[in-house]
């Protein structure tokens, strides 16, 4: 990637407001392609509200959000474009099989569906691709979820606790895409606690005050 | 008075009516300063550290 | 385009896999216009004189019914998330989801209203009429009840809340769809008030995508 | 001439403390003239007799009715397109006395329909449109109360409130339709009556002093909203632990 000094996510004095408080304020982020930006803090603390700012979902309070140099309020489609986001919940409907939700999915997002094969294998999922949602485990509908990255790519990954529910081997194959999205030039902020991500991940804490 | 008060034989909608707006237009002021005065005392005792009530 | 035709495609779907949702609400059209019998009696011109407005009503009340978890239910899974952040336009998503409830609730009424009809003794001459105003003012019942939906998105449960909100917009299309029926029965021409059911199912067409669709972003904020 | 500074209690106390005397003032002395010209000092209807002076309190409530849900439509799209916090207070704190008057519109319509229709409700055109608008206030209010977060139900019903504004019209026309449709010869059409001068200065002086007294209510009741607010803030405060940045 070039090194554009402008390229990627850059927020600066971000503040949210919920429920009349203020949840976060004065808060700056950097994180340029082939970046991980992890954020940590306590409940409470923001990190979802922060994911759904950057995501487009909340507007902030205050300060500006840029991607690539540009504020992402300029061409909110094209923002929605460029992220995929991927909450607590999983979005998974009990009577769709795996491979009609990622079907559905790149459909929605405008992608082919090319990738939806790679994507249920990357996750260990190739097998359970006709089952119906309402028969898989937690774990299952959690790499399920994390699957969607795989099945419409996007460059920047807003993950929200992506580990919750995983086993080792789970963390392990979210890990290699991780790493393999960002070696690919990609941006991957994660609110989590665990230490998935290995090398070279910048570290953002929240509610320090 | 009292054909006044007999409202050429109408009395008893005449009346009701002008009572029923007086009754919704005084309920409508006091129970709206009523309100605005338990909320000041409830913020100032807030504010100051002294009602904890959650 | 097909961001909005793959939603339709999963919500028919989603119905097919569970046909009890749409038979339950061809149940309450059923039982609700018998209810009415039972209360008007059973003498033909008594339920003659009034068939068409109570098929209208209880028809309007069945989509209404029906249009409680069309938002609810995406919100509840995280799929409201996938649908605002998807790069398609949301007013188009929401156009596809009023069609698909319409296709999967209206249609089926429609389909019904016929033996409905005759239980409750509606004229012959009526019935054209009655088949040509619901085709015209059930999607302006899907489309303001879609406006509902997205407006209760997260709303406290329980309570007549999207009832409250959606009925009186849905006057209008009762008291022309009942009034072009009668016309017809009468001898009339039902014409002009077709029209003004058609005109006003354009205007709900106009305005919903965007009422529901900024509804729905303040749902997921 | 930022409107944001209102938004916070304190400078919004100043604001009503000032405008207060003169909405309050002049709710009084309107109301005092529709008082004294409507019930004492103005002849009987020829037609009508004396419920006419019915019409004194019911064309006000009726024209504050419409005149609220105005101010409900304009205050729902300040919030929607500026997010102005007292917008959205605004709307939840008026709706209450909207309903209130469409509320007094329908009885008072009611308790004039009587002696001159025969039956306490008649289908009316006017008084179904009002009865219409009561049911839409009720939503308005059910549906801002309907969440846990107050804005959130702000902002819905303040969609709702623009929504409701756009078919209103279409509302009226379409029961104005249906009542034409259905006039059963039997209810003398009753038009709106002959308004003669003497008439004008009660109904006026109810009109003018209804709507002082709803601007003076208007401002506590923002007042209060804006304290309840803050009190709501607070509590999240002290249960999150993050500090609040300013103070009122």
């Amino acid at each position: 990637m070039d090194s554009n000094p402008t390229a990627g996510l850059k927020g600066r004095a971000l503040a949210c407001r919920r429920g009349g408080r203020t949840v976060f304020q004065a808060l700056d982020l950097r994180a340029t392609p082939g970046d991980l930006l992890v954020l940590r803090g306590a409940n409470g603390a923001g990190k979802s509200s922060l994911l759904r700012v950057l995501a487009g979902l909340l507007a902030p309070a205050a300060g500006t959000l840029d991607w690539d140099g540009e504020a992402i309020g300029e061409d909110p489609a094209a923002h929605r474009a460029r992220l995929a986001f991927i909450a607590h919940t999983d979005a998974l409907k009990p009577t769709l099989t795996l491979a009609e939700h990622l079907h559905f999915h790149a459909a929605l997002r405008g992608a082919s569906g090319t990738n939806v094969a790679a994507a249920l294998d990357a996750f260990g999922l190739a097998a359970l691709a006709d089952t119906p949602a309402r028969f898989l485990s937690q774990g299952q509908r959690r790499r399920a979820a994390l699957a969607r990255l795989l099945a419409a790519p996007a460059p920047l990954w807003l993950l929200d606790e992506p580990t919750n529910g995983l086993d080792a081997p789970s963390v392990d194959a979210l890990a290699r895409a991780v790493a393999r999205h960002r070696a690919a030039g990609g941006v991957v902020v994660a609110a989590t606690h665990l230490e998935f991500a290995g090398a070279s991940a910048r570290t953002l804490t929240l509610g320090a005050a | 008075m009292a054909a006044f008060l007999d409202m050429g034989g109408y009395a008893a909608f005449v009346w009701p009516a002008w009572i029923l707006s007086a009754v919704v237009v005084a309920s409508i002021a006091m129970t709206s300063v009523r309100r605005l005065k338990s909320l000041e005392r409830e913020l100032a005792e807030v504010e100051n550290g002294r009602g904890e009530r959650p | 385009m097909n961001a909005a035709l793959a939603l339709v495609v999963r919500d028919l779907r989603l119905a097919l896999r569970t046909p009890a949702e749409t038979l339950t609400i061809l149940a309450f059209f059923v039982i609700a216009a018998t209810l009415f019998a039972f209360g008007i009696g059973p003498e033909p011109q008594a339920l003659a004189r009034v068939a068409t407005g109570i098929v209208w009503v209880v028809a309007l009340l069945a989509c209404l019914i029906s249009l409680d978890r069309l938002f609810q239910s995406e919100a509840d899974d995280g799929s409201l998330d996938q649908l605002v952040l998807a790069p398609a336009s949301l007013e188009l998503l929401v156009l596809a989801k009023c069609l698909a409830q319409w296709l999967t609730t209206a249609l089926p009424l429609i389909v019904v209203s016929p033996i409905v009809a005759t239980m409750l003794q509606l004229p012959a001459q009526g019935y054209a009429t009655l088949l040509l105003t619901l085709l015209l003012g059930t999607p302006s019942l899907s489309l303001f009840g879609a406006i509902g939906a997205a407006l209760s998105v997260g709303a406290r449960k329980g309570g007549a809340l999207l009832a409250l909100i959606v009925l009186p917009l849905y006057i209008p299309v009762l008291i022309f769809a009942v009034a072009a029926v009668e016309a017809q029965i009468a001898g009339l021409s039902p014409r002009p008030h077709l029209f003004l059911l058609a005109g006003f199912g354009v205007f709900a067409l106009t305005i919903t995508p965007f009422a529901a669709a900024a509804a729905l972003r303040q749902a997921s904020e | 001439m930022n409107w944001h500074r209102y938004a916070s209690p304190a400078n919004f106390k100043r604001l009503s403390d000032r405008l207060m005397p003169w909405t309050a003032g002049g709710a009084a002395v309107f109301l005092a003239i529709g008082v004294w010209t409507g019930l004492f000092a103005s002849p009987a209807d020829y037609q009508q007799g004396e419920t006419v002076r019915i019409m004194y309190v019911h064309v006000p409530a009726a024209w504050m009715s419409m005149f609220v849900y105005a101010n409900l439509a304009v205050a729902g799209a300040a919030a929607l397109v500026w997010r102005h916090p007292l917008a959205e207070v605004a709307g939840r704190a008026i709706a209450p006395v909207g309903a209130a008057f469409t509320f007094l519109c329908l009885v008072t319509g009611s308790l004039w329909g009587k002696p001159m229709w025969g039956t306490w409700w008649v289908w009316d055109a006017r008084l179904t449109s009002v009865l219409i608008l009561f049911f839409v206030y009720l939503a308005y209010m059910a549906l801002n109360s309907a969440f846990d977060e107050p804005e959130r139900g702000a902002r819905a019903s303040a969609v709702l409130a623009l929504v409701g504004a756009i078919n209103l019209p279409i509302i009226k026309f379409s029961v104005d339709w249906w009542n034409t449709l259905h006039q059963p010869a039997s209810i003398t059409r009753l038009d709106a009556p002959a308004v003669d001068p003497s008439m004008l200065v009660p109904l006026f002086a109810m009109a003018v002093g209804f709507t002082f007294f709803f601007l003076a209510v208007a401002l506590v009741r923002i007042r209060a909203e804006l304290l309840e607010r803050r009190l709501e803030a607070l509590r999240h405060a002290r249960v999150a632990g993050s500090t609040i940045v300013e103070r009122a």
